[in-house]
């Protein structure tokens, strides 16, 4: 039941397509049913939110496409590819990235080497070249280091480049890890409440961050955040989850007035 | 003022990919292999030299190898000391099978020996993680200590059951065996751990080292950001076994000259351990560092009182240093428990302020 | 931009944040001499972006530094008449200090259940007591009595929120200090614990200090507000002066004159103002 | 160490085999003692003896050898494994190494070995000593026996398996060894249920340390019939015999020495040691009429008569490590001369030579008669010729080895 | 064929050709396994409250063993004397406290075993200097174990069963259960495991983590007087005693690092399947003292198929 989104709200893309499709999956763990027959798309360059409230299952589902969870049920086509799930380090060699809820990032390496990190999948020079510090290693190690001054330029987190992470406060964690995560030049990124514990100001960096690798690197994002602002804002369409159960799915105008979702999850109309 | 960084700019990333970004640590490197090849050996006595110098480089290059597999990649080993036995013992019949070959080669090929059964043993921490995977470890380190004393043909079957090293040759210098001369031995050794260090700084600074830390630090996320954890861990086991098997020879060849299988016993794994920690996980210089503090402690703290002519029995004197080394180790740790590297790190820290701090 | 103690404070102090200064690793100088005072019975909010210093100060009042080698190098605080420094962080709790703390930090490996009642450790009232208050937190979050059985580890992020602050309640406590109560919570939910946090602080008089993030939610429910910015105060008032602040409304709120700002047109350069730097 | 001659021995006083290791140690120091108290030291010049602890660890034993050799004029290993490791050194180092009772049997050609010494019996000769009594003389009545030997696995307990090997191989009797690993010395069950199921004709134990509590608790819990039940000289200390008692009376352990309290060696001793308050012995429980303590007194006698030929062949109050090596293969151990000492009776007469550096002066066999050892045969000796070939065998082997080896082929027998 | 047929069918042969020695064999597996179980008690307690892996447990067993021995040995009466060392070990851990745990609260895992290892240094040490290192003899009698042994005589054969081993086993059983009610029912267990999650987030709910390690050290301690007496009264009580922490690792790997039960079970399973092992596979084929692995492998290989142990709890991998 995937509602065609208002085309008004739609902004002009070159394409349509769909380049994820969840189709009826459903995960449980013991007793505790976290998806329950949950189909869903994303469209080829779009910004999609997931909300719903704690507990529904979002970041369940982003685990399930990223394949760190195996669902009982249902298939996930990326890019035309149906399966039921694949190793994570595969999603992210098919162009999957994500950050996490409560950051993952590598706490004692520096700034540069948490993003440079995010490159591993790319690099390929072996031990003896690396064990030389010559010729090719040297070479491909310069080459990556480019790109990933370019993300650092891009998150403006330059003075930060050689602190350990772990030393950081948490909004510029955040943002190193998106900035881990861009490393990977995914064409699909998901976020997992990526402005959770941050400041108005913080926020509305993010959300340029965000704008800006959706425009200009034409990634799409699927985005968890419960901060409505900034669903409703940033968001082409957004799904809405309760319990495991998808009750709503849509542009964000005509979920913000579902009276499902003001009762799961809003509290009061926004 | 000594550290002053301001002034020296990078202006590729080659420059900045350099072993030493900042000029003054160049200095100290050169300052301290000046040391190490010109004065020590200079001054050093006979005694110094087996005591002290010989076995705090070897020690360091065990720790290295640890380090590299707990420090950098966050898998816990107590298996340090047999694997140090299977370079060991590989070598050893690598000169009864192959006489006439080169002890360098000898060496260096033993470490590919400890690194195979490294990465077999290093196969369950796919599964096992944490205090868990030390089992996988320890299981090493019992059953390859059992079965260099079981199996007589890694002894050649001598009646003692221990490995003696013969006097070796190389262009016609006596490098291993009774006969071997002290500073030669020293040289030896300080050659290879000079080169594997270089290496070692190499790997752990490009993409494997990334990605071992990437390990460490939190597995799940690395796995999730495309590490392939199989890949990133067992290389650790192999190149850190490679490493302890090289160590494991030198201990031998160059320094014991002779060695019973419980040598390689579970002490030895833990005085390697405590080097790695005492001198800072995830830290090179470290090792250098806690092994200086870990050989060179209880030689001085066992002269002292005889220095200053207190009678004390042998056996209370010893008594005392394992007091003191635990007690040490328990200070240290509370201290500083990221080790003595990162108390040269703060060191330097204060030096490249000083003297405006803030 | 000095921090004078307002003189039209009410009632009697419970806590006293007397210049206090923080230092990390013996090194690193978090907190600049930090003054703060919670009335008794009052709501206050120590706002401030990430990294002023707000988990430092309240790390700093339920003496929780020192397990990460941070310790208080100057000032003092006083809560409930006593020195806090003299006091174990278990005396605090008992006396009636309790934190919750940032990043939720339930008890993995134990039932929601049992993490709720590790809160009551310091008390001496009784099973029955007890279970009583289990029931009330139950009541207010019925989520939790749904998981009760279920290990606190696997439950969801605004599942352990929750855990922690009923297991805060569940040790009767004086006066909490809410470590950002806010993040990673639904919208409904955020509002949800504002109001217990009101209804606490209304029908049992429990005093708090909330750091928080979320300064709309945070100024709506306090009664007087500090902001914080790299370990200094640089302004405070009461909650209802904070929101007409013009500059507290342009960084803190995103409302400028024209109304909310929208989250899509951000413009793209800096426009960081600080009070002190 | 200015003036006297420096001694030093690589003692153990901690760790699992400080058991039988302390008693020995006192024994020797408490002589030494006594000579430099009753006499002014040895011919007018003190002895400087000194202790190195080494825990009966190779490794640190190798280490405490490094650090006294520099003036010493012998090492004593205490231990075999030490012994072995610096054996090779010992010729470049050119300082003698005593291991009495120890060592590699081998040592004994002292043209081969010509810095090591191990009198007065070797522990070749002390296994064929404990197979002449066990068969009664007559080493051929063991065919078709069946003997365990249960053994220390380190090189101390592996030495004498060439020989068992050799004599079971001639003899027809079936050879059970029985390791025990130096972690598993106190819980010994396996070993004795292995024994159990196996019903060996006799026991041989060559055990040390905790070693041996442990296999005596575990052979009367066994019901092993203690008078079919061996050890060699080390594994016959007092202490561990009364953790059992009377159950283990019957035992039996070769010894090339025998206590003798009254013996004036040892009234001297007591009065000018242990009553001035000089000993460190642990006078409350009867270590002074130990089998180990005099053992102990025993060894020191015999360096000090190797140092005492070295002064008088020189002409030197202060003989170097060179002359001493002569000296200890010129020890003449006779009964003359022990009585003279003060110690008839005390040790088995010998005397080394150039080509002999054991002595091979046999044995006794003690048997603990439930609250001490009591001698309880006349005074045994290996069969040299079935034993000195094996020597000879070995020795040629080491210095193959270990080539290149000096070999002083100028001494004759 | 003649491998396979001693690896499959001479074992089985022997042990029904003699059924006593089996049952001997089953016995002094059984009498070894409380004993690790006994070690690993300790372990299991500590790792609990403290995520610390306490590699001193072996040496608490030494120092406690010595300490009531030693005592005895000054004249104090035996009656007298084990509640005098229950003071030392309570002192012991009370010192452990102040001196290393509390200053290292909240650093990661590695470090803190590191620092239990510095303990076993330090006491070994300490221990030597003040007991000096010779064996000594379990107080046994004086204590009013019951000594001597009786011997059973089943299908022709015997059984010889020592009246402290079957002692040990009882008392192990009892010490167990009130264990597991401890752990399960108060409110101290409760904080114990609570503390083993998060040193911080105990503090703050008012957890005081110096009572609960003063109590869980002494308890361990009084774990550890126990098994120095039961296992003195085997071997006699030195620092050779030392290695049986080793033997208690593999149990709790097997039977999973926080759990009661695991050690008791991981305990029994490791003394007999080890002991089975040497004697009908280690000694007849791979020339003996396979003990000295045979319970790594073991646990290894269970491990594989349960990473957390036999009882352990479940490692919690979210995102
Ligand atoms: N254990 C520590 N060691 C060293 N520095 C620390 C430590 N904890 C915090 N800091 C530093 O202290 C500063 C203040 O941190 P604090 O956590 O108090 O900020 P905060 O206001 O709570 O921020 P947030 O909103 O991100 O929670 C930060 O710069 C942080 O990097
Ligand atoms: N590995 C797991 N084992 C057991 N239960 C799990 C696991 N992961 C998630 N759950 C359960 O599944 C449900 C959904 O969790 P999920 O983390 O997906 O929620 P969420 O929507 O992301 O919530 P929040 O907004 O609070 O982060 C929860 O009840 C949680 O307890
Ligand atoms: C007295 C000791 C030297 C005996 C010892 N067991 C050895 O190694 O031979
Ligand atoms: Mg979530
Ligand atoms: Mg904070």
């Amino acid at each position: 039941m995937n509602m065609r989104a208002d085309p008004e709200a739609m902004k002009t893309r070159e394409e349509e397509d769909i380049l994820l499709d969840v189709r009826n999956v459903s995960l449980a763990f013991g007793g505790v049913k976290a998806i329950t027959d949950i189909s869903l798309n994303v469209k080829q360059g779009e910004i999609r939110a997931i909300i719903g409230p704690n507990g529904a299952g979002k970041t369940s589902m982003l685990n399930v496409i990223n394949g760190f969870y195996t669902p009982q049920e249902g298939t996930i086509i990326f890019r035309g590819k149906e399966r039921r799930s694949m190793k994570p380090h595969e999603a992210v060699g098919q162009g999957i990235a994500r950050t996490f809820q409560n950051v993952a990032l590598f706490k004692g390496m520096s700034t540069l080497d948490n993003i440079m990190a995010g490159r591993s999948v790319m690099m390929k020079r072996n031990l003896l070249w690396q064990m030389l510090w010559r010729g090719p290693a040297l070479q491909e190690e310069i080459e990556h280091r480019e790109k990933v001054e370019e993300i650092i330029d891009f998150l403006e987190i330059q003075h930060i480049r050689r602190t350990p992470v772990g030393k950081l406060p948490y909004g510029l964690q955040k943002r190193v890890e998106l900035g881990r995560a861009l490393a990977m030049e995914p064409s699909l990124l998901l976020l997992d409440e990526p402005m959770a514990g941050m400041n108005l100001e913080e926020k509305e960096d993010m959300s340029r961050f965000i704008i800006d690798v959706n425009q200009q690197r034409g990634t799409t994002i699927a985005l968890i955040e419960h901060d409505m602002g900034v669903v409703m804002d940033l968001s082409d369409r957004v799904v809405v989850l309760d319990y495991g159960k998808k009750i709503a799915d849509g542009t964000p105008d005509e979920v913000k007035n579902n009276q499902d979702v003001i009762d799961a999850y809003l509290g009061v109309p926004h | 003022m000594f550290y002053r960084t301001a002034g020296q700019f990078k202006t590729s990333y080659e420059a900045d990919h350099a072993l030493f970004p900042v000029r003054q640590d160049a200095y100290l490197l050169g300052f301290i292999l000046l040391l190490a090849f010109v004065v020590f050996p200079l001054t050093a006595s006979e005694f110094a030299f087996r005591a002290l110098l010989i076995p705090v480089l070897i020690y360091s290059l065990a720790a290295l190898g640890l380090n590299i597999l707990t420090g950098y990649a966050g898998q816990l080993s107590l298996g340090t000391g047999a694997f140090m036995g299977v370079g060991a013992y590989a070598c050893y019949k690598l000169l009864t099978i192959f006489p006439e070959m080169n002890i360098v080669i000898a060496i260096a090929m033993s470490g590919f020996f400890s690194a195979a059964v490294g990465v077999l043993f290093g196969l369950p921490s796919l599964r096992i993680k944490g205090f868990y995977l030390a089992i996988a470890t320890l299981a090493a380190q019992f059953f390859l200590v059992w079965l260099f004393q079981k199996w007589a043909w890694l002894y050649n079957y001598n009646a003692s059951g221990a490995i003696q090293v013969p006097n070796i040759e190389m262009f016609g210098i006596t490098v291993a065996g009774p006969r071997a001369e002290a500073i030669t031995q020293y040289y030896f050794v300080l050659c290879f751990v000079c080169a594997m260090t270089f290496f070692a700084i190499n790997i752990t600074r490009g993409r494997i080292g990334r990605m071992w830390k990437a390990v460490r630090d939190m597995d799940i996320a690395a796995e999730l950001v495309g590490i392939n954890l199989m890949r990133a861990k067992l290389t650790a086991f192999f190149v850190s076994s490679y490493i302890v098997g090289v160590s494991g020879a030198l201990f031998v060849f160059l320094w014991r000259g002779a060695a019973e299988a419980n040598l390689f016993d579970i002490p030895l794994s833990f005085r390697v351990l405590f080097i790695a920690i005492i001198g800072g996980l995830g830290s090179i210089l470290g090792n250098y560092l806690g092994a200086i503090l870990i050989v060179a402690l209880p030689v001085i703290i066992g002269s002292v009182p005889e220095a200053f002519g207190i009678p004390i029995g042998s056996a209370t004197v010893e008594h005392l240093n394992v007091m003191l080394v635990g007690a040490l180790i328990i200070t240290f740790l509370i201290v500083e428990p990221h080790g003595l590297a990162r108390f040269w790190a703060m060191i330097r820290e204060k030096l490249i302020l000083w003297p405006f701090p803030h | 931009m000095s921090n004078p103690s307002p003189a039209a404070q009410p009632a009697e102090p419970i806590l006293e944040v007397n210049n206090i200064e923080v230092i990390y690793d013996h090194v690193i100088l978090v907190l600049k001499g930090v003054s703060l005072t919670v009335p008794r019975g009052g709501i206050t909010a120590l706002l401030g972006a990430n990294g002023a210093g707000k988990t430092t100060t309240l790390k700093a009042i339920s003496n929780l530094l020192h397990a990460e080698r941070g310790e208080v190098t100057k000032g003092n605080i006083v809560f409930d008449g006593d020195q806090v420094q003299n006091q174990s962080p278990n005396d605090l709790v008992r006396s009636g200090c309790i934190q919750v703390m940032e990043g939720r930090h339930c008890f993995g490996h134990l039932s929601v259940e049992d993490n709720l009642l590790t809160g009551a450790f310091t008390r001496r009232d009784g099973q029955s007591a007890i279970r009583q208050d289990l029931e009330m937190v139950y009541e207010y979050f019925p989520r939790l009595k749904v998981r009760r059985n279920s290990q606190a580890g696997y439950t969801s992020g605004g599942e352990q929120q929750m855990t922690a602050i009923g297991r805060a309640l569940m040790s009767r406590p004086k006066m909490i200090l809410l470590d950002e109560p806010s993040m990673g919570l639904a919208p409904q939910l955020v509002e949800e614990i504002f109001e217990i946090v009101r209804k606490l602080n209304e029908e049992q008089g429990v005093s708090f200090l909330l750091a928080e993030q979320n300064t709309n939610v945070a100024l709506r429910y306090a009664k007087y507000g500090y902001i914080l910015e790299s370990g200094r105060i640089v302004l405070d008032g009461e909650a209802s002066a904070l929101r007409e602040n013009e500059d507290v409304k342009e960084f803190y709120l995103g409302v400028g004159g024209e109304g909310r700002r929208s989250f899509r047109n951000v413009k793209h350069y800096k426009r960081r103002k600080r009070w002190l730097s | 160490q200015g003036d006297g001659i420096y001694v030093p021995n690589l003692s153990y006083r901690t760790g699992p085999f400080a058991s039988t290791g302390t008693p020995l140690m006192n024994g020797q120091r408490d002589y030494i003692t006594m000579l430099n108290e009753r006499d002014g030291g040895l011919n007018g010049t003190k002895l400087v003896y000194d202790e190195c602890e080494t825990g009966y660890n190779t490794e640190k034993g190798v280490e405490c050898y490094e650090k006294t050799k520099a003036n010493a004029v012998v090492t004593q290993p205490w231990s075999t494994g030490i012994t072995l490791q610096v054996l090779p050194k010992s010729n470049v180092d050119n300082i003698p190494i005593l291991a009495p009772g120890y060592g590699f049997s081998a040592m004994a050609d002292g043209k081969v070995f010509q810095w090591a010494y191990n009198p007065p019996s070797s522990y070749w000769d002390g296994a064929y000593m404990i197979l002449q009594d066990i068969s009664g003389g007559d080493l051929t009545t063991l065919n078709g026996k069946k003997i365990a030997f249960l053994h220390l696995d380190h090189p101390f307990g592996k030495e004498p398996l060439p020989l068992l090997e050799k004599l079971s191989a001639e003899h027809g009797f079936e050879l059970v060894p029985i390791p025990v690993g130096l972690t598993e010395m106190q819980n010994q069950s396996a070993q004795w249920l292995q024994i159990r199921r196996e019903r060996p004709d006799n026991v041989i134990m060559w055990g040390w340390g905790a070693m041996n509590a442990g296999a005596m608790t575990e052979a009367a819990k066994t019901k092993y019939p203690m008078d079919q039940f061996y050890g060699v000289w080390w594994s016959g200390h007092d202490g561990d015999l009364k953790l059992i008692g009377e159950q283990g009376k019957g035992y039996r352990s070769i010894s090339w020495s025998v206590p003798n309290s009254e013996s004036s060696l040892m009234q001297d001793i007591k009065k000018h040691v242990i009553d001035a308050g000089k000993s460190q012995i642990n006078q409350g429980e009867g270590e002074f009429d130990s089998v180990f303590y005099q053992r102990g007194v025993m060894i020191s006698l015999m360096l000090v008569e190797g140092i005492r030929a070295a002064q008088e062949e020189f002409d030197t109050q202060n003989p170097d490590a060179e002359q001493v090596r002569w000296g200890l293969e010129n020890i003449t151990l006779d009964e003359a001369r022990l009585a003279e000492l003060g110690a008839e009776g005390m040790l088995v007469p010998f005397s080394t030579s150039c080509a002999d550096h054991t002595g091979h002066g046999g044995g006794w066999i003690l048997e603990w008669d439930g609250s001490k050892f009591v001698k309880a045969s006349d005074l045994l000796k290996a069969d040299r010729d079935v034993i000195r070939p094996l020597e000879e065998e070995k020795a040629k082997e080491y210095a193959e080895a270990n080539a290149p080896w000096p070999v002083n082929e100028e001494c004759s027998m | 064929m003649d491998t396979l047929k001693g690896i499959f069918v001479d074992p089985f042969a022997d042990m029904i050709a003699a059924p006593d020695f089996l049952l001997q064999v089953l016995w002094e597996g059984l009498v070894g396994g409380v004993l690790y179980a006994l070690i690993a008690l300790g372990f299991v307690l500590i790792f609990k409250s403290s995520r610390i892996f306490n590699f001193a447990q072996g040496i608490m067993v030494v120092f406690a063993a010595l300490t009531l021995v030693g005592l005895h040995e000054k004249g104090v009466p035996a009656l007298l004397a084990l509640p005098l060392t229950l003071g030392v070990m309570f002192m012991l851990a009370v010192a452990i406290e102040r001196a290393v745990l509390r200053p290292l609260v909240n650093q990661p895992d590695i470090i803190l075993f590191m620092a239990t290892i510095g303990i076993t240094l330090f006491l070994i040490g300490l221990g030597e200097i003040i007991f000096g290192g010779e064996n000594k003899v379990m107080i046994t009698e004086q204590l009013g174990i019951p000594t001597g042994s009786f011997t059973l005589e089943p299908f022709g054969g015997f059984v010889s069963i020592e009246q402290k081993d079957l002692t040990a086993v009882i008392g192990a059983i009892l010490l167990v259960g009130v264990l597991l009610l401890f752990l399960n029912k108060s409110k101290i267990g409760r904080a114990i495991r609570a503390l083993g999650d998060d040193h911080q987030a105990a503090l703050s709910v008012g957890i005081s983590l110096s009572t609960i390690w003063v109590i869980v050290w002494f308890i361990a301690g009084v774990i550890a007087l126990a098994t120095g007496i039961v296992w003195g009264a085997r071997a006699g009580v030195s620092f050779a005693l030392e290695v049986i922490a080793y033997k208690a690792l593999p149990v709790l790997m097997l039977g999973g690092l926080e759990s009661v039960m695991g050690a008791i079970i991981g305990g029994l399973a490791i003394g007999i399947l080890e002991k089975l092992f040497e004697i009908y596979w280690g000694q007849p084929l791979l020339g003996g003292n396979t003990e000295m692995w045979f319970a790594y492998v073991l646990a290894l290989i269970v491990l594989l198929f349960r990473p957390q142990g036999l009882f352990g709890e479940r490692i919690i991998e979210r995102v």
